[in-house]
C-alpha cells in the first residue's frame, strides 16, 4: 500500500480564485493509498517547502503529488526538497492545475473538478514511479577541432589559452582556409594573410595543440564528455619529421602543369607542392593522382633531390585514434560552382570568373602578383561587370537563401579594381544591397562615390562573347526594368556560399543535425547559436550558414567558452530519464528479439547490440542495449518497440497506462 | 516501323518541304509515318492568346485521335505544334478535373498515354544509331544550329536538351559531317507569329539572329520549326532593310540536312521552295573518316546476334 | 479548419491570378532578369518586371493600364522569361491571362487591332475547315485590317513554290471542331 | 436535456505543447474544461496503443499534438510520429472508427493561442458529433457479456 | 518431382541442411507442410501448384530451428518473407538453403539474399486482384458501414492466435499481448478486446507484411484478416515509397522519416 501526500497550492489567489483548493486536497486525500493531504498559500515558499519536508518525514510518504504550477517552472525546486527530505526525488510528480487549469478556466464546478481529476492521475502514476539515481559521466579534458580556417584556428587558440589540450583536424595540406585566399578584407582593406599568418603560427607552436593537417575525421563514438574520434591521416608520403621544407622538391619536380587549388585553376602547382607560401606547416605533400611516380612507376625526382632524403614513396594512411570530452565543427563553406547557370557562360568563356578568383587576382602574392588581369589573354580589363547574387536567392537554380557576404566583397571587388585599374569603369549588378554591420554600408557607399562603380538595379540575363568582348545583358529596374547592354573586358559572378562538400556525411559521421541546405543546425537559433542538438559538439563559423571573418571568429570564440565551462567539471550529472531495454534470466535473456527497427529511429544512436554468449563463446541472442550516456529520453523506441521490450524511465507503459486509466475512469 | 505523324498546318502549306524532307528521311531508315487521320490545327498561338480552354481542347482531340488509332508515340516535326501538344499532355495530366472536361469538350476519350516526340527526339529515337553508317556526301559547311524557342521552352514540361545551349542538333550536324558552330542566338526568339502583324518586330528579332550568325561565318542555318523558317527565310527582305546587309545564307531543316548527308537530291527535299535560294558551295566530298571501321564491326556483331 | 479565423473576402485580382495560372505575384521581387532577356521588352511600354510590379501594388488603375497596354499583345510567349526567372514565375500565362481578360473586358489597345485581327482570322480558319488554310487566313486577315497591301509581292513567289494551297483543306470532322467552338464558353457569349 | 460535455484527452510532448499550453494559461487566454493532458517527452513516444486505451476508456475526443516539423527537441521524434499517424490513421478509417474524433496538431511553446483554438475547435466539433456511442457500445456490449458470462 | 526429391536427399547426404521444410501429402491427400530430415521424410517430398502455403513461417520456430541448418522450399511470399526477416537481423545470408519453386515447374537455387532480391525486382509482387477489389469495395463504404462490418468480423474471433502463429512476420518471443503490466489488449475474446487486438496486430504488421495471406487463412472462423494489413500496403508505398521484403536490408518504413513526409490532417 503507497503512502502518498498531496500538497494543493494556491498561489496566493492564482488558482484558488477559480479552484477550490481545500476541496481539491479534501476529495484527494480520500484516494486509495494517499497517506496524507493538504492545501496551503505558497508551497513554493520556504515554508510551503518545510511544510512538505516535514509531512514526508512525519508520514512516512513514499511518493508526492504537488497541485501548483507548471512541472516547466517548479517541478525541480519540489524534487530537490523530496531529496532533502530523504525522499528519492523521482518519486515526486506534479500535476499543472495553474496553467493547465486555474488560469485558463472559469470559476465553477467543472474547474476543480478538472483539479481533481488532474490530481488523481498524478497520484496513479507516482504509486509507479521507480526511485531512480542521477546518472554520472566523467569528462576528457581535451576537444577536438575540426577545421582549420579562420574560426577553427580561434576556437582551438582560445580552448588552448584556457589551459586544455586542443586537436585540430584539417583535410587540406595547410591550415588558414578560405581566408588564407583573400586579398584584402572589408571593410578596412586590411590584407588577410597579414592578420591571418601569425594566428596559424601561433597554432602550429601552441603547446597545446596537437594539428593533423591532410586528415579526416573517420569515425566519432560516444557522447559527451567521452568521444571516440578516429581520424584517418592521409599519406603525405614524407617523413615530416625529417623533411625542413626547404621546397628543393618542389622546384624540382617535372610535373609543373597541375591547376592550382589555392589559385583557383588560375596558376599551376607541381605534384609535390606547398599549396601556398605561408602554409601551416609548410612542409609539401605529394598528389598521388597527378604525381608521375605513382602513375607510371617511375621518377622519383624529388626523392633523389631531397637533401634529408624525407621522401616516402610507400608510405601509407594513419588512423589515429583519440579521445576528446567536446568537439568544434568549424568546417566552413565552400563556393557554388556558378556551371549551373549556363546563361553566364562560367567554364565556357575563360574571363567569366567567380569571386574567389578575383581575390587571387587582386592579391598581391597570387598567379598576377596583384594585378588584375583576365585569364584569357593577360590583358587588362577596362570594363569590369560584377554579377551580385550569381546562385544566391534563386530557387530555380540556385539556393534560395542570401549568401550574405556577397554584397560585401562585391563592393570591394570593385573597389580594389578601381584602385588597381584606375581607368576602368566597373558595373556591379544587384538586386539590394545588404550591408549591415559595423561600418560596412560607409564602405559600400565609398565605392559607389567616390569609385564612381555603377550600381545596376537588375539581374543579369545572358552574357556571350562576341567579338573578344563578353555581352552582359542586362535590365535596370529603377528605369522601369529597360534592357540594357554592356560590352564587358571582363565578369565576376558573386557565386553563392554554400556547405561544404561532404558536410553531409561529416554531419552523419558526428552525429548532429543539418538543415536543407546542408549546413550544421544549431541548437537554437536564437540562444543556443554555438551549440548542436548533440551535447558536447559545438559549432563554429560559416558551416553552420554563410558568415564573414568577424562572425565567424565571435562564433568560434563562443563555442570556446561553451567547451572550456564543459571542461570546468570533472563529471557531468544528468536526469536518469532515459530508456532501457529489460533483462530477464536465461534461457529468456530478455523479451527484446534483435529486430533492431528500434535503432534507426533513435536520434543519438544510443542503441547499441548487446551479444550473449554462452559457456563455449558462441554468440546465442543478440538485444539491442540502451546506452545510458547517449540516451536523451525521447521515447520513441519505446512506442516502436513490439514486444514492449524497451520502457522507459519517467513515462514507462505502466506510468502512462495508468494516468489513461485514472484520468477516464473516475 | 511504325510512327505516328502529326505534321501541323504549315507543313501542309508554307513548310511543305518541311514534311517533304522528312518524309524522305524516314523512308530512308524504312520507317512508315502514320498520319494521324483526320487531325485538326493545334490551335498555335491564336489560341492560347484568347482562349484557355479552346488551346487546351484543339491539341487533346489530335492526342486523342491518336490514341483511338493505338499510336505510342507521335512525332511532331513543327516545333511550335510539339510545344502545345506537349504543354497540353502535361497540364491535363496534372489537373485530372481539368482532363475530364475537356475530355467532354471533345467528345471523345482522352488518356494522355501517347508520347510526344519532337522532330530530333524522334531522329534520336529512330535514326541517330543507323544515321552514320548512311552518310554519303558529308554535309560539309559551317552550320549554325538555330533551336528557337519552342523546341527547349519550358523546360520544366518540355525536359528536352539543355535550355541555355543546347547541343542536340549540334550533334545531328556533326554527325552529317557538318560543323556546327558556338554562337549566341540559339534560343533567342525570331518574333515567332508575329510575322504577318508585326513585320517590323520580327525584322528586328530575326535581324539579330541572322546577324550574329553570319558574324560567327555560318554558311548555313539550320532550324527545326516552320514558324523560325518562314521568319528568317520569307522575311529574308525585312531582315536585309533592317541590317542594312545582305545577307544571303540559306536557312534549312535539320531533316533537310541530314536528308542531304545521306544522299537524298535537293528536288525531294524541296530545297527549291525556300524563298532564300539555296546555293551552297560544292566542296570537295572528304574521305569517309576511318574512326567508322570499328563501328560496323560493332554493328554487325550485333546482327548476328 | 479553424473557422473562427477564416474570413470571407472577395477575391482580388492577384487571387484570381494564383487560382487560374499557379502564378503568385508577390514571389516576384524585381530582379529585372525577364526584362533583360525579354526580345520585345524595348517595344512594351511596360517591359515584364514592371507587369509584374504594377500587378503588386494591386492599384486598379494600374490593372487598367496593363489590359489597355500594347504590352500584352507584343508578348511572344518565347518562355525566355519563365526559362532565366529565378522564381519560376510563370509570366507566360500570366501574359496569356492579361490578353484573355483584355479581350473579354473589350479593353484592347488600338494597336493591337491587326494582332488579334490575325489571332481571329486565325481560329475562324480552324472553325470552319478544322485547319489552318493560310490564304483564307491572309485573305481574312486583310479584311480585318484592311491592310490589303501588305506582303502582296510575297504571295505570287510563295505560291510558285508551291507554298499556297489555293483550295483549303476540310477535315472530315469539322463539324465536331465547329462543336469544340460551340463549347467553349466566350463562344457561347459571341466574343471568340 | 443537459449539455453533452466530452471527455477529450490530449496527449502532448513536454517541450513545445505542453510548454505551448503553460503559455496560453500564461496569457489567461480561456478555453474549455473538456479537454485535459497527459504529458509525454516527446511525440515520438505516443504509442498508437494508447489512443486505442483513450477510446476504450470513454474518450470522445484525442488531440495529439507536438513539436512542428524541424523543432523537435530530440529532432526527429516528431518526424517519427507523424508517419505513425499517417498509417495509423489509415488504418484507423479502414476499420471504420471515426478519425475525426483524433486531432494532430503542431503546437510549438509560442502558440499559446493556437493550443487555445486547437481546444476550443476540438471540444466544438466533438460537442457536434456525439458521444463516442459506437465505441462506448462495444465496451458496454463486452461488460453485458462478461456479466452473461457469470451469470450461467 | 523426382527431381525435386532427389535434390532434397542430395542436400541432405553432403550435410548442407539438416531439415527441409517442404510440402507433403497428409490425410486425405491434403496438401500440409513437411520437415524432412531423412530419406523416407524426402521421399514424401511433393509439389505442385496446389502447394501454395508460405513456409517461411516455420523458419524461426524454435521446433524446427533446433534440427540444425534449414532448407526450404519457398514461393514467392516465402522469399519476400525472407528478405523482410533479414532486414530484421533474424536471418543472415547464406544460414537458410533457399529453393525455389518457380511458376513455371522449375526449381532454382538461390545462393545468396542478392539473387533474392534481384529476383524479386523482376516479379509480381502485388496483391491479387480480388483482394483488391475487396479492398476497394471496403472503402468505398461509409465510416460506419465499415465499423459495423468489422465489428461483426471481429465478434467472431475467438482469440486462438492462428493468425500469430501463420504470421511469418510475428516472430516475437513475448507478443504485446501477453504483456500483463500494463494488460494493453484484454485476455477475454470479447468484441474490444479483439478489436484492441487486431488492430495492434494489423500496426505491428504496417510496413512489415508481404501479402503472404497465411493470416487469413489460418484464421478458422474465416476472417478476412489479411485485408488490414494489405490496406496499409499502398499507402506506405505512395506515401513513403517503401515496400517491405524486397531487399535484405531495407531500413523500416516507420523507423525512418523524411522531412517532407507528406500527410493532410495535422493542423
Amino acid at each position: 500500500m503507497s503512502r502518498i501526500g498531496v500538497f494543493v497550492c494556491h498561489c496566493g489567489e492564482n488558482i484558488s480564485a477559480t479552484v477550490n483548493c481545500e476541496k481539491v486536497a479534501k476529495i484527494t486525500g480520500e484516494l486509495k493509498g494517499v497517506e496524507f493531504s493538504t492545501d496551503y498559500k505558497y508551497m513554493c515558499s520556504d515554508p510551503g517547502q518545510t511544510l512538505l519536508k516535514e509531512a514526508i518525514k512525519e508520514h512516512k510518504l513514499d511518493g508526492v503529488v504537488v497541485a501548483a504550477c507548471s512541472p516547466r517552472m517548479h517541478e525541480p525546486t519540489f524534487r530537490k526538497a523530496c531529496a532533502e527530505a530523504g525522499l528519492n526525488p523521482f518519486l515526486c510528480e506534479m500535476s499543472n492545475i495553474r496553467e493547465h487549469c486555474s488560469w485558463v478556466h472559469p470559476k465553477d464546478d467543472l474547474t476543480t473538478e478538472k483539479a481533481q481529476d488532474l490530481v488523481r492521475v498524478m497520484v496513479e502514476k507516482v504509486k509507479k514511479n521507480k526511485a531512480l539515481n542521477s546518472i554520472k559521466v566523467p569528462v576528457t579534458k581535451t576537444a577536438l577541432v575540426i577545421g582549420g580556417g579562420i574560426a577553427g584556428i580561434q576556437a582551438a587558440l582560445d580552448i588552448a589559452n584556457c589551459g586544455h589540450k586542443v586537436i585540430m583536424v584539417e583535410k587540406q595540406p595547410s591550415i588558414g582556409g578560405h581566408m588564407s585566399q583573400l586579398s584584402e578584407t572589408f571593410p578596412t582593406l586590411d590584407c588577410s594573410q597579414c592578420i591571418l599568418t601569425p594566428r596559424m603560427v601561433e597554432v602550429a607552436q601552441h603547446p597545446n595543440i596537437t594539428l593533423h593537417t591532410y586528415s579526416e575525421v573517420e569515425v566519432v563514438d560516444g557522447f559527451i564528455g567521452n568521444f571516440k574520434v578516429k581520424i584517418r591521416k592521409k599519406s603525405k608520403s614524407l617523413d615530416e619529421h625529417l623533411c625542413t621544407g626547404c621546397g628543393l622538391c618542389t622546384t624540382k619536380c617535372p610535373q609543373k602543369k597541375i591547376p592550382n587549388e589555392f589559385e583557383r585553376g588560375l596558376g599551376f602547382r607541381p605534384a609535390i607542392y606547398v599549396p601556398f607560401p605561408q602554409a601551416v606547416p609548410n612542409k609539401p605533400v605529394i598528389d598521388r593522382e597527378n604525381c608521375t611516380y605513382y602513375i607510371k612507376g617511375k621518377c622519383k625526382v624529388c626523392e633523389i633531390v631531397c637533401p634529408t632524403k624525407a621522401i616516402r614513396f610507400d608510405q601509407e594512411d594513419e588512423i589515429v585514434e583519440v579521445a576528446v570530452g567536446a568537439i568544434v565543427l568549424a568546417t566552413g563553406f565552400d563556393v557554388l560552382q556558378p556551371d549551373f547557370f549556363p546563361e553566364y557562360g562560367y567554364g565556357k568563356y575563360k574571363d567569366v570568373i567567380d569571386g574567389l578568383q578575383f581575390e587571387r587576382l587582386a592579391s598581391a602574392s597570387g598567379p598576377t602578383q596583384g594585378q588584375i588581369r583576365r585569364p584569357s589573354d593577360g590583358k587588362e580589363p577596362k570594363k569590369i561587370v560584377f554579377v551580385a547574387c550569381a546562385g544566391s536567392r534563386d530557387p530555380a537554380k540556385g539556393i534560395e537563401y542570401c549568401s550574405k557576404i556577397c554584397c560585401m566583397y562585391t563592393a570591394k571587388h570593385a573597389m580594389l579594381y578601381k584602385h588597381k585599374v584606375h581607368d576602368g569603369t566597373p558595373y556591379v549588378f544587384y538586386m539590394d544591397i545588404r550591408a549591415g554591420g559595423k561600418m560596412y554600408e560607409e564602405f559600400v557607399r565609398r565605392t559607389i562615390v567616390e569609385d564612381g562603380t555603377h550600381y545596376v538595379r537588375g539581374r543579369v540575363s545572358t552574357i556571350y562573347e562576341k567579338n573578344g568582348k563578353l555581352i552582359v545583358r542586362g535590365a535596370d529596374t529603377l528605369m522601369g526594368g529597360i534592357p540594357i547592354e554592356i560590352e564587358a573586358d571582363m565578369v565576376v559572378l558573386a557565386t553563392a556560399g554554400v556547405a561544404n562538400k561532404g558536410a553531409e556525411e561529416l554531419a552523419q559521421t558526428v552525429h548532429v543535425s543539418y538543415d536543407s541546405y546542408k549546413f550544421f543546425a544549431e541548437a537554437h537559433p536564437k540562444l543556443k547559436p554555438v551549440e548542436t542538438n548533440t551535447a558536447g559538439i559545438f559549432l563554429a563559423g560559416a558551416c553552420q550558414a554563410p558568415k564573414d571573418i568577424p562572425e565567424s571568429v565571435a562564433a568560434a570564440s563562443g563555442a570556446a567558452v561553451k567547451v572550456a565551462a564543459l571542461f570546468s567539471n570533472d563529471e557531468l550529472t544528468r536526469d536518469p530519464l532515459v530508456a532501457l531495454v529489460n533483462r530477464q534470466p536465461a534461457p529468456v535473456f530478455s523479451t527484446c528479439v534483435g529486430c533492431f527497427l528500434c535503432q534507426s529511429v533513435c536520434p543519438y544512436q544510443a542503441i547499441e547490440r548487446e551479444e550473449i554468449k554462452n559457456r563455449n563463446g558462441e554468440v546465442i541472442k543478440t538485444l539491442a542495449r540502451v546506452n545510458e550516456g547517449l540516451c536523451q529520453g525521447c521515447g520513441t523506441c519505446v512506442a516502436l518497440c513490439r514486444t514492449k521490450a524497451i520502457d522507459i524511465h519517467g513515462y514507462s507503459n505502466q506510468q502512462v497506462y495508468t494516468e489513461i486509466m485514472a484520468l477516464l475512469n473516475d | 516501323m511504325k510512327v505516328g505523324f502529326y505534321p501541323g498546318c504549315s507543313m501542309k502549306g508554307g513548310a511543305r518541304e518541311y514534311q517533304e524532307s522528312v518524309s524522305a528521311l524516314a523512308k530512308v531508315f524504312d520507317i512508315e509515318l502514320v498520319e494521324i487521320p483526320d487531325w485538326n490545327c493545334c490551335g498555335a498561338t491564336a489560341a492560347h492568346n484568347l482562349n484557355k480552354e479552346l488551346s487546351l481542347s484543339l491539341p487533346a482531340r489530335i492526342m486523342a485521335l491518336a490514341e483511338r488509332e493505338g499510336i505510342s508515340d507521335i512525332v511532331v516535326p513543327c516545333a511550335a505544334c510539339y510545344n502545345r501538344l506537349s504543354i497540353v499532355k502535361h497540364e491535363l495530366e496534372a489537373d485530372k478535373s481539368l482532363s475530364t472536361r475537356v475530355a467532354s469538350i471533345i467528345d471523345l476519350k482522352y488518356e494522355g498515354t501517347t508520347q510526344i516526340l519532337n522532330i530530333i527526339q524522334f531522329i534520336d529515337k529512330y535514326i541517330t544509331d543507323r544515321l552514320e553508317e548512311k552518310v554519303v556526301k558529308p554535309f560539309d559547311y559551317k552550320a549554325a544550329c538555330y533551336y528557337g524557342c519552342l523546341l527547349v521552352r519550358p523546360h520544366s514540361i518540355l525536359k528536352f536538351d539543355r535550355v541555355e545551349d543546347p547541343q542536340s542538333m549540334d550533334v545531328l550536324v556533326k554527325k552529317a559531317g557538318g560543323d556546327a558552330i558556338d554562337w549566341a542566338y540559339k534560343t533567342e526568339c525570331c518574333g515567332a507569329g508575329m510575322s504577318v502583324s508585326r513585320t517590323d518586330t520580327v525584322a528586328r528579332l530575326s535581324g539579330n539572329i541572322m546577324k550574329d550568325a553570319v558574324d560567327r561565318a555560318a554558311e548555313v542555318v539550320v532550324v527545326a520549326c516552320p514558324m523560325c523558317h518562314s521568319n528568317l527565310d520569307m522575311r529574308r527582305p525585312e531582315i536585309n532593310k533592317f541590317l542594312n546587309e545582305k545577307i544571303d545564307i540559306p536557312i534549312l531543316y535539320i531533316s533537310q540536312v541530314l536528308g542531304l548527308a545521306v544522299g537524298l537530291d535537293a528536288k525531294t527535299l524541296g530545297l527549291n521552295r525556300h524563298m532564300t535560294e539555296v546555293n551552297l558551295p560544292v566542296k570537295p566530298v572528304r574521305e569517309i573518316p576511318v574512326a567508322k571501321e570499328p563501328k560496323k564491326v560493332v554493328n554487325t556483331q550485333k546482327l548476328e546476334a | 479548419m479553424s473557422a473562427s479565423h477564416e474570413h470571407i473576402h472577395p477575391l482580388t485580382l492577384n487571387d484570381e491570378i494564383r487560382r487560374d495560372t499557379g502564378v503568385i505575384i508577390n514571389k516576384c521581387y524585381q530582379c529585372g532578369k525577364c526584362s533583360a532577356g525579354c526580345p520585345v521588352a524595348t517595344e512594351m511600354e511596360y517591359p515584364p518586371s514592371l507587369v509584374m510590379r504594377m500587378l503588386q501594388t494591386e492599384d486598379p488603375l494600374h490593372v487598367e493600364k496593363l489590359l489597355k497596354s500594347m504590352t500584352i499583345w507584343l508578348c511572344v510567349s518565347c518562355e525566355m522569361c519563365l526559362t532565366r526567372c529565378p522564381m519560376e514565375i510563370d509570366i507566360p500565362s500570366l501574359m496569356d491571362y492579361m490578353r484573355q481578360k483584355s479581350y473579354r473586358a473589350k479593353k484592347t489597345n488600338p494597336q493591337a487591332k491587326k494582332i488579334i485581327a490575325f489571332h481571329k482570322s486565325f481560329l475562324d480558319s480552324i472553325n470552319y475547315t478544322g485547319r489552318l488554310y493560310e490564304m483564307g487566313l491572309i485573305v481574312d486577315y486583310k479584311m480585318r485590317t484592311g491592310a490589303m497591301m501588305q506582303d502582296v509581292a510575297i504571295a505570287p513567289k510563295m505560291f510558285v513554290k508551291g507554298k499556297l494551297n489555293p483550295v483549303p483543306e476540310f477535315i472530315k470532322g469539322r463539324k465536331k471542331i465547329a462543336a469544340i467552338f460551340n463549347k467553349i464558353q466566350d463562344k457561347k457569349e459571341g466574343k471568340l | 436535456m443537459q449539455e453533452f460535455e466530452p471527455k477529450i484527452v490530449a496527449f502532448v510532448c513536454n517541450w513545445c505543447t505542453y510548454a505551448g499550453a503553460d503559455l496560453t494559461g500564461t496569457s489567461r487566454i480561456k478555453y474549455s474544461a473538456n479537454v485535459k493532458i497527459i504529458r509525454f517527452p516527446c511525440t515520438g513516444r505516443i504509442d498508437f496503443m494508447i489512443l486505442m486505451k483513450a477510446f476504450e476508456n470513454g474518450a470522445d475526443g484525442i488531440i495529439v499534438s507536438g513539436c512542428h516539423p524541424n523543432d523537435c527537441h530530440y529532432s526527429t521524434g516528431n518526424f517519427h510520429a507523424r508517419r505513425r499517424w499517417i498509417v495509423f490513421r489509415n488504418l484507423l478509417n479502414f476499420t471504420g472508427i471515426d478519425t475525426e474524433r483524433i486531432q494532430f496538431s503542431w503546437v510549438s511553446a509560442a502558440e499559446g493561442f493556437k493550443w487555445a483554438d486547437v481546444v476550443n475547435n476540438t471540444v466544438k466539433k466533438i460537442k457536434e458529433i456525439g458521444p463516442y456511442e459506437n465505441y462506448k457500445k462495444i465496451a458496454v456490449s463486452t461488460l453485458f457479456n462478461e456479466e452473461g458470462a457469470s451469470n450461467e | 518431382m523426382s527431381e525435386l526429391i532427389k535434390k532434397v536427399k542430395a542436400l541432405l547426404n553432403d550435410k548442407t541442411i539438416n531439415v527441409f521444410v517442404g510440402y507433403e501429402k497428409g490425410s486425405a491427400d491434403r496438401i500440409r507442410a513437411c520437415f524432412a530430415r531423412n530419406e523416407a521424410q524426402a521421399n514424401k517430398v511433393f509439389f505442385d501448384a496446389s502447394c501454395t502455403q508460405n513456409l517461411a513461417g516455420y523458419l524461426l520456430k524454435h521446433e524446427v530451428k533446433h534440427f540444425g541448418k534449414l532448407g526450404i522450399l519457398a514461393n514467392v511470399a516465402a522469399l519476400r518473407s525472407i528478405m523482410q526477416l533479414a532486414s530484421e537481423f533474424q536471418i543472415k545470408d547464406g544460414e537458410v538453403y533457399v529453393l525455389f519453386a518457380n511458376p513455371d515447374g522449375t526449381f532454382v537455387e538461390f545462393n545468396d539474399f542478392h539473387s533474392i532480391e534481384a529476383y524479386l525486382q523482376t516479379t509480381d509482387t502485388g496483391i491479387k486482384a480480388e483482394e483488391q477489389e475487396r479492398i476497394a469495395s471496403l472503402e468505398a463504404m461509409s465510416n460506419n458501414e465499415r465499423w459495423l462490418f468489422w465489428n461483426k468480423e471481429f465478434e467472431k474471433c475467438i482469440k486462438c492466435y492462428a493468425c500469430r502463429a501463420a504470421c511469418p512476420m510475428c516472430y516475437c518471443h513475448r507478443c504485446t499481448t501477453d504483456v500483463n503490466q500494463p494488460q494493453w489488449i484484454p485476455v477475454a475474446s470479447h468484441e474490444r478486446g479483439n478489436l484492441d487486438y487486431h488492430l495492434m496486430r494489423a500496426m505491428h504488421l504496417a510496413g512489415r507484411c508481404v501479402n503472404c495471406g497465411e493470416c487469413a487463412t489460418a484464421c478458422p472462423m474465416d476472417i478476412p484478416l489479411n485485408l488490414l494489413t494489405y490496406q496499409l500496403i499502398s499507402p506506405i508505398k505512395e506515401t513513403f515509397g517503401a515496400t517491405a521484403g524486397m531487399k535484405a536490408d531495407a531500413t523500416y518504413a516507420l523507423s525512418t522519416y523524411k522531412p517532407d513526409d507528406k500527410e493532410n490532417f495535422i493542423i
